[in-house]
């Protein structure tokens, strides 16, 4: 696997769209054509090469192109969009959209992320050390295709709308997560391991739900159905079960409703 | 003698009434008396004669002062701002015309502006919303001639939409209606009991902030499914009694406003009002309705929407419109500091954005349009008075049901001021000139 | 110095409307907007008379208006102030990145502010933006 | 005014029954002239090799209004990644299915229109349509304006009352500027008022107590004793519903007896949009039940002379269906749960939006897509079958090149069957399409797209055809029907004409769009004798029950067309 390393020379005056940034487009290149890649700041379209130092030759192909991203890019967004394969590796914190619509490959941030990261997310394997904002694994506005696949896994805590109309794939937060986690999600698997506070599961149709800590208002939706034992991410326990979203529509299969499964360790 | 306009329409707020007769003197100068209007509605057509009305535009000076200038001045300063910004914020679009917003809109393309309207601070949530569940809704005269339930949650007309009531809502007697407030069950929910609550037949007092797990309530309770025993401060059993009211109606219809918007949940109060909305239409019929505020909001994102494809919170600044209220929304782009100049034209951001995003705009190369003297207008670089729409100069403006009503001129404007419009046509002109030079 | 915690909501009153469109340069804007109404109760624990100016403070800013009852109560715990500049120096710009601040539900703590003045619209901008208040 | 002479190009023409012939076209002053009356200032457009044609007629495809827009702002997700950058005069672009104005009038320029009818105006609504018809640019466009569930239209009808009804619909075009009738849903919409629906065409109208048959046949009679360019143009109860052709052929007999009036030269008295939707056998989706019947509606069809019909072609696309037909996008959302909008409009209509993907892996979306060409190759006579696809609903309009390729050639129909759909054997089991050898030719494609449509709106005085004295709308593919044998040239050509002339102005060269030229809103002015009782009905309804004043309801103002095109149709005889 060939590295390229991107170091962060020249600061934005704004903010900088730097979506170029990912193993699918650096793939095949030589550091002086990464260089030239087109990146927007504003309406100005410039280079990657104005704002980083580039070194290192992409591999032929993205599966064997690893991204290293050095220095300060706390304005920069869209680093990893819609990568396919290879590995990106941020050596402190980014902004909005890190892997939105990502669909295989890797992306570490060693730092925190912004709002929109992993957004419709399909596919790949997302690892954020920090914290992560708001719509983390979320569906971009008005589509009901969310996250479909993947994983996602943050060690410090989460914003608002973890998981927003997610479909498939998995998330985990070590932390705290902010009001609204799995909203109208249908598939997929979202572990809390700290506290939530309200509106957890609030119109979901389908999938699972997992809060170790703390929930300060249950939704009105969720009903108490048993208690279980599992192993939730390398943890046993026993977790009492809600079925939910009451108010919601649900799909039956073999003449049994399907509900959305919501899980608080006890 | 003195002339009567008759079928004025009032640019206030998104009842949008056409039923304004203006009583106006007869070199048509001025305005002597307004029939029909509401009270704020009345102010505004008198405000408009207002004597120490600012006619001309001010330029910021050093010591914060205001020193007048001319036209030509102020359309060079706006021309050469937005054509030298990387990124532009043109904020506001909601008390103007839709022609004077298709202006702003060339402009806003050339330059790769943002182009945000005063929704961001409003109905911002409900569009999110819409986008994400739909809105299944009806024109205001459909709930006049139909409407057997009127439910209004966190909004409250009789101080924001004084008419609506009596014109559209709770009053009128309609096709199948003709009973008028007899034949119709009011509901409001409220974290306070306000004047609008104190006409409903119920008024659900909701712990404040708690809307979302109400509305998740009502949707358990018309699946007849179980409730905890109370919800955001409500007992279960009203909670099944209000359920069963909606069902029972042959006609309902949800209007809902900030209170809803703007407090904890903001969209999805909306998406799960509509989901509710929905649900009811399994039972009866059931439509659900923004109560607008500024009198063409609706119509900004009318305009947005047939000529980029969003209703707000676009962002032109890559060559193509992109959207994404959270980013490309004026609030959110002042606060990250994404954008290095801001444009605003018939809103009042100063008084009306948290103070930390005012703060932001008194730092940045800023232009106010606005015919009022406003915080805005005091804290940018440049404030240019123009026309009043609706009352000095006509366009197209949208009602809260999207009905289109065309805004009448009912006199001049004082001598020499310009409209919205051409204020515009000027700027977009010069801007063309600077971009193809650059 | 008694310090009372109440929860913020701001909106719409159809004095603000008026006063408004009459000019918010004008004291009739002031008078409409520069307000807090409390419920009866809250006023006695606050222990000031209706009229009296506050000082009004949360996480996000600190501001002085005129206590007035509620006038669309009761609503023990909950306050209103008219939307408008005053507010607008408490009001809390969260967004939960959806464009929207939350300009209801905002943590405040009120304590009776006998001798300072509710500045005017233009002036209290003006000032914020300068930092001198 | 600039002149143009096309020369040396394969001619297609219908109406001059020119046939593939190399003719050249001469162009002078906006309309088509002789090649004699050309100055030496004349400009050539070398065509050799390529095929010519007048420019394109869409007969019904939903492009301007309150509901379109509301498909665009509440599809963010349409927009998403498709965007592209403004050049020169030429705006920005955005949208799939439902692209903005900018899109929608430089993709019909592509494929070489130059009008499109839009197919639902809903009158209280008129001004939201003109003013989007305004911005849309270079293609001369008109809007239909809803009547099968007006109360105006319903009471006088319940009484037999023709000539006020004509009345009525005269002073409705006028102040909405409208061009014609549309019938969406007859009485089904109005009952959804309520929430219900008029399945058939005999179920009578809550509180009107008037069937959609007598609502269908009265709609006919007005339009013909007004003498309209374009005749009732009707979408039928039912639509999208298995087992719906019957009801389908209870709407079409509706038609019996009728024969138009007026000196517009169109044959029908009815035309069935989007027939697709409309010929489906069988009680459920299932492939087990759901069978096409295309045969039996177009055996009916072919039996009489009165009556035209568009496609309604499924594209196999994700899009965003929107119609007046409310209850039918309720029904669609239950089986879908995903977004619907509905907009009631008191006393006129509805509408209901709801985006839909019509994915080859399923059954249901195959059959669709076949039954949609199988009315087509079965028509005898295709002055009477016009390519649509309902844009957007059963798919987007920058989809008739497609559509055209797969009528011209089993081929690509086979190759949809056999590589795309999942169930294509179903589907060949279920429906016709697998025994159909018919290949269109390109001399039958211009009749559907281009002779046919104008005639049956009446405006074959001015589109469809190259004949002397015609607007000049001409355009040319870069299609050569004596080399080109890969059906995919025919998709790729239709999508990107090398030439378009629109009413003289030159719009594409050499494929570049190079101006966006003048175009017209078109509105049909029918005069009638005074009416008393009519007006004083409108009077008392806005009084009483509409939400705005009469004062504010006509659509005046140049603001809203800055350059109309006005018919004029004298029923005072």
């Amino acid at each position: 696997m060939e590295t390229v390393t991107v170091t962060m020379k020249n600061q934005p005056t704004l903010f900088l769209e730097a979506d170029n940034i990912s193993p699918d487009v650096f793939a095949g290149k030589k550091s002086s054509e990464i260089a030239e890649l087109h990146a927007f700041e504003g309406r100005e379209q410039t280079t990657l090469g104005k704002y980083f130092e580039v070194s290192g030759n992409a591999g032929p192909s993205a599966a064997d192109t690893r991204i290293v991203v050095k220095g300060d890019v706390t304005r920069v967004k869209y680093i990893g969009m819609k990568m396919s394969a290879g590995e990106i590796v941020v050596e402190n914190s980014a902004d909005m959209y890190t892997g939105a619509w990502m669909q295989g490959g890797t992306i570490l941030v060693k730092g925190n992320v912004d709002a929109f990261t992993g957004i419709g997310m399909k596919g790949g394997n997302l690892i954020v050390e920090g914290n992560a904002g708001n719509y983390l694994g979320a569906a971009y506005r008005g589509d009901w295709r969310g996250m479909q696949g993947g994983t996602i896994r943050v060690k410090g805590n989460a914003g608002s709308d973890t998981g927003y109309f997610m479909n498939g794939g998995e998330i985990i937060i070590e932390g705290d997560v902010d009001v609204h986690v799995g909203t109208h999600a249908e598939g997929g698997r979202i572990i809390i391991k700290g506290n939530g506070k309200s509106k957890i599961g609030g119109q979901m149709v389908k999938g699972e739900i997992v809060v170790f800590g703390t929930i300060d208002v249950m939704m009105p939706g969720f009903k108490y159905v048993e208690d279980v034992e599992m192993e939730v991410d390398g943890t046993e326990g026993t977790f009492a079960l809600y079925h939910g979203d009451l108010g919601e529509r649900h799909p039956k299969k073999k003449g049994q409703i399907i509900y959305g499964n919501l899980y608080q360790k006890i | 003698m003195t002339k009567i306009v008759p079928d004025v329409i009032c640019p206030f707020c998104g009842t949008l009434c056409d039923d304004l007769e203006v009583e106006v003197s007869d070199d048509g100068k001025t305005i002597v008396d307004i029939y029909n209007a509401c009270a704020i509605g009345a102010e505004k057509f008198m405000h408009a004669q207002a004597k120490d009305r600012v006619t001309r535009p001010r330029m910021q000076q050093p010591d914060g002062t205001y020193k007048e200038v001319s036209y030509d001045e102020a359309v060079e300063y706006t021309a050469q701002m937005l054509a030298n910004s990387k990124k532009p914020l043109m904020y506001g679009w909601s008390s103007t015309s839709c022609e004077a917003q298709s202006v702003g809109h060339e402009i806003a393309e050339q330059v790769g502006a943002i182009v945000d309207n005063t929704a961001t601070v409003c109905h911002g949530s409900t569009l999110i919303a819409v986008q994400d569940v739909g809105i299944p809704s009806c024109t205001l005269g459909e709930i006049k001639n139909r409407a057997d339930r009127i439910i209004f949650w966190g909004c409250n007309p009789t101080h924001a939409h004084p008419r609506h009531q009596s014109r559209y809502s709770i009053f009128p007697r309609g096709f199948f209606t003709n009973k008028g407030h007899k034949s119709r069950k009011v509901i409001v929910v409220d974290p306070r009991k306000t004047d609008t609550a104190k006409m409903a037949d119920i008024h659900y007092q909701v712990e404040q902030g708690r809307d979302f797990e109400l509305l998740s309530a009502f949707r358990v309770a018309v699946r007849n499914e179980e409730l905890p025993d109370t919800v955001a401060g409500i007992p279960k059993e009203e909670i099944y009694k209000g359920a069963e009211l909606m069902k029972s109606g042959r006609f309902g219809i949800i209007f809902f406003g900030m209170g809803v918007t703007q407090s904890l949940s903001k969209n999805h109060n909306i998406d799960n009002a509509i989901s509710l909305t929905k649900d009811l239409n399994e039972y009866t019929k059931f439509s659900i309705m923004a109560m607008r505020g500024h009198y063409n909001v609706t119509g900004s994102g009318q305009v947005l929407g047939w000529q980029f494809g969003f209703p707000y919170c676009v962002d032109l600044s890559r060559g193509f419109a992109r959207y994404n209220p959270g980013e490309t929304s004026s609030n959110d782009l002042l606060r990250r500091g994404e954008v290095d100049s801001i444009f605003v034209l018939g809103s009042d951001p100063g008084a009306h954005f948290p103070i930390s995003s005012v703060k932001k705009i008194a730092e940045l190369p800023s232009v106010c349009i606005d015919p009022h003297i406003t915080p805005t207008s005091e804290i940018s670089k440049l404030h240019v008075p123009v026309a009043f729409v609706g009352i000095e100069v006509g366009g197209s403006c949208y009602r809260m049901d999207n009905v289109p009503i065309d805004a009448r001129k009912v006199i001049d404007p004082p001598e020499g001021v310009l409209t919205d419009e051409e204020f515009l046509s000027r700027v977009n002109k010069r801007v063309s000139e600077l971009m193809e030079a650059k | 110095m008694t310090k009372i915690a109440l929860n913020l909501i701001t909106g719409r009153t159809i004095q603000q409307g008026v006063a408004m469109e009459g000019g918010k340069e004008k004291d009739a804007y002031t008078k409409a907007c520069g307000i807090i109404e409390l419920d009866l109760s809250d006023l006695k624990k606050l222990g000031a008379w209706r009229n009296t100016n506050v000082r009004v403070t949360s996480p996000y800013g600190s501001i002085v208006v005129k206590a007035v009852e509620a006038t669309q109560g009761p609503h023990p715990g909950l306050a209103y102030i008219p939307m408008g500049p005053w507010a607008n120096s408490v009001t809390d710009p969260n967004t939960y990145s959806t464009g929207m601040p939350t300009f209801k539900g905002v943590p405040i703590e009120v304590e009776v502010a006998m001798n300072e003045k509710v500045l005017g619209s233009i002036e209290l901008v003006q000032k914020k933006c300068r930092g001198e208040v | 005014m600039s002149e143009y002479l096309i020369k040396n190009g394969f001619v297609y023409d219908p109406v001059l029954g020119i046939n593939g012939d190399k003719t050249d076209i001469a162009v002078k002053d906006g309309k088509i002239v002789k090649d004699s009356e050309l100055s030496s200032k004349a400009k050539t457009i070398d065509a050799t090799g390529k095929t010519v044609m007048a420019g394109g007629v869409d007969v019904h495809a939903h492009v301007a209004g309150p509901k379109v827009n509301v498909g665009r702002n509440y599809r963010p997700e349409d927009k998403l990644f498709v965007g592209t950058a403004k050049s020169g005069m030429k705006r920005m672009e955005g949208g799939f299915s439902v692209p903005t104005v900018f899109r929608t009038g430089y993709n019909y320029a592509r494929m070489g229109y130059g009008f499109v009818m839009e197919a639902a105006m809903p009158p209280l609504y008129a001004r939201h349509v003109h003013e989007e018809i305004r911005d849309t640019p270079i293609i001369d466009q008109a809007a239909l304006p809803v009547f099968g569930n007006n109360w105006f239209v319903m009471e006088y009808l319940k009484n037999g009352e023709v000539e006020n009804t004509a009345a009525y619909i005269a002073w409705l075009l006028r102040m909405t500027r409208g061009f014609g009738i549309k019938n969406v849903n007859p009485g089904g919409t109005e009952a959804w008022g309520w929430g219900l629906n008029c399945p058939t065409v005999n179920d009578p109208v809550p509180y009107f107590d008037i069937t959609p048959a007598e609502i269908i046949r009265g709609l006919i009679e007005a339009n013909e004793y007004l003498g309209l360019p374009h005749c009732m143009h009707v979408h039928g109860n039912s639509l999208g519903e298995p087992g719906n052709f019957s009801i389908t052929l209870d709407t079409l007999k509706q038609a019996e007896g009728f024969k138009p009036k007026g000196s517009f030269g169109r044959d029908q008295v009815l035309h069935h949009t989007h027939l697709q939707f409309h010929s489906y056998g069988g009680e459920s989706y299932a492939s087990k039940s759901f069978e096409s019947k295309s045969r039996e509606i177009m055996d009916y069809i072919n039996s009489v002379d009165n009556i035209t019909f568009d496609m309604g072609c499924v594209t196999l696309d994700e899009t965003t269906t929107m119609t007046a037909d409310g209850p039918f996008e309720h029904h669609l959302t239950e089986l879908n749960h995903l977004k619907w909008a509905n907009v009631d409009v008191e006393l006129e209509t509805a509408a209901g939006i709801v985006p839909y993907v019509y994915s080859p892996k399923t059954f249901i979306a195959g059959a669709q897509w076949a039954i949609g060409l199988e009315l087509a190759l079965y028509a005898k006579d295709l002055m009477k079958a016009f390519v649509s696809t309902d844009h957007p609903n059963a798919g987007p309009f920058i989809r008739y090149p497609r559509v055209i390729k797969w009528l011209m050639s089993r081929k690509a129909r086979d190759n949809v069957l056999d590589n795309i759909l999942k169930y294509g054997e179903k589907v060949r089991e279920r429906c016709f399409i697998g025994e159909i050898d018919r290949e269109l030719s390109l001399y039958e494609i211009a009749m559907m797209t281009r002779a046919g449509p104008a005639k049956a709106l009446g405006l074959a005085h001015m589109f469809g055809s190259l004949k002397e004295g015609m607007d000049a709308d001409v355009v040319v593919y870069p299609f050569n029907p004596e080399k080109d044998d890969d059906p995919e040239k025919i998709e790729t050509a239709f999508s990107n004409c090398s030439y378009l002339v629109k009413s003289g102005q030159l719009i594409i060269n050499d494929g570049e769009i190079i101006s966006t030229g003048r175009k017209r809103t078109l509105w049909v002015d029918a005069k009638v004798n005074e009416n008393a009782q009519v007006m004083r009905d409108v009077e008392q309804k806005f009084l009483k029950y509409y939400s705005v004043n009469l004062g504010n309801y006509e659509v005046l103002g140049e603001h809203f067309l800055p350059n109309p095109y006005i018919i004029e149709v004298d029923a005072t005889q």
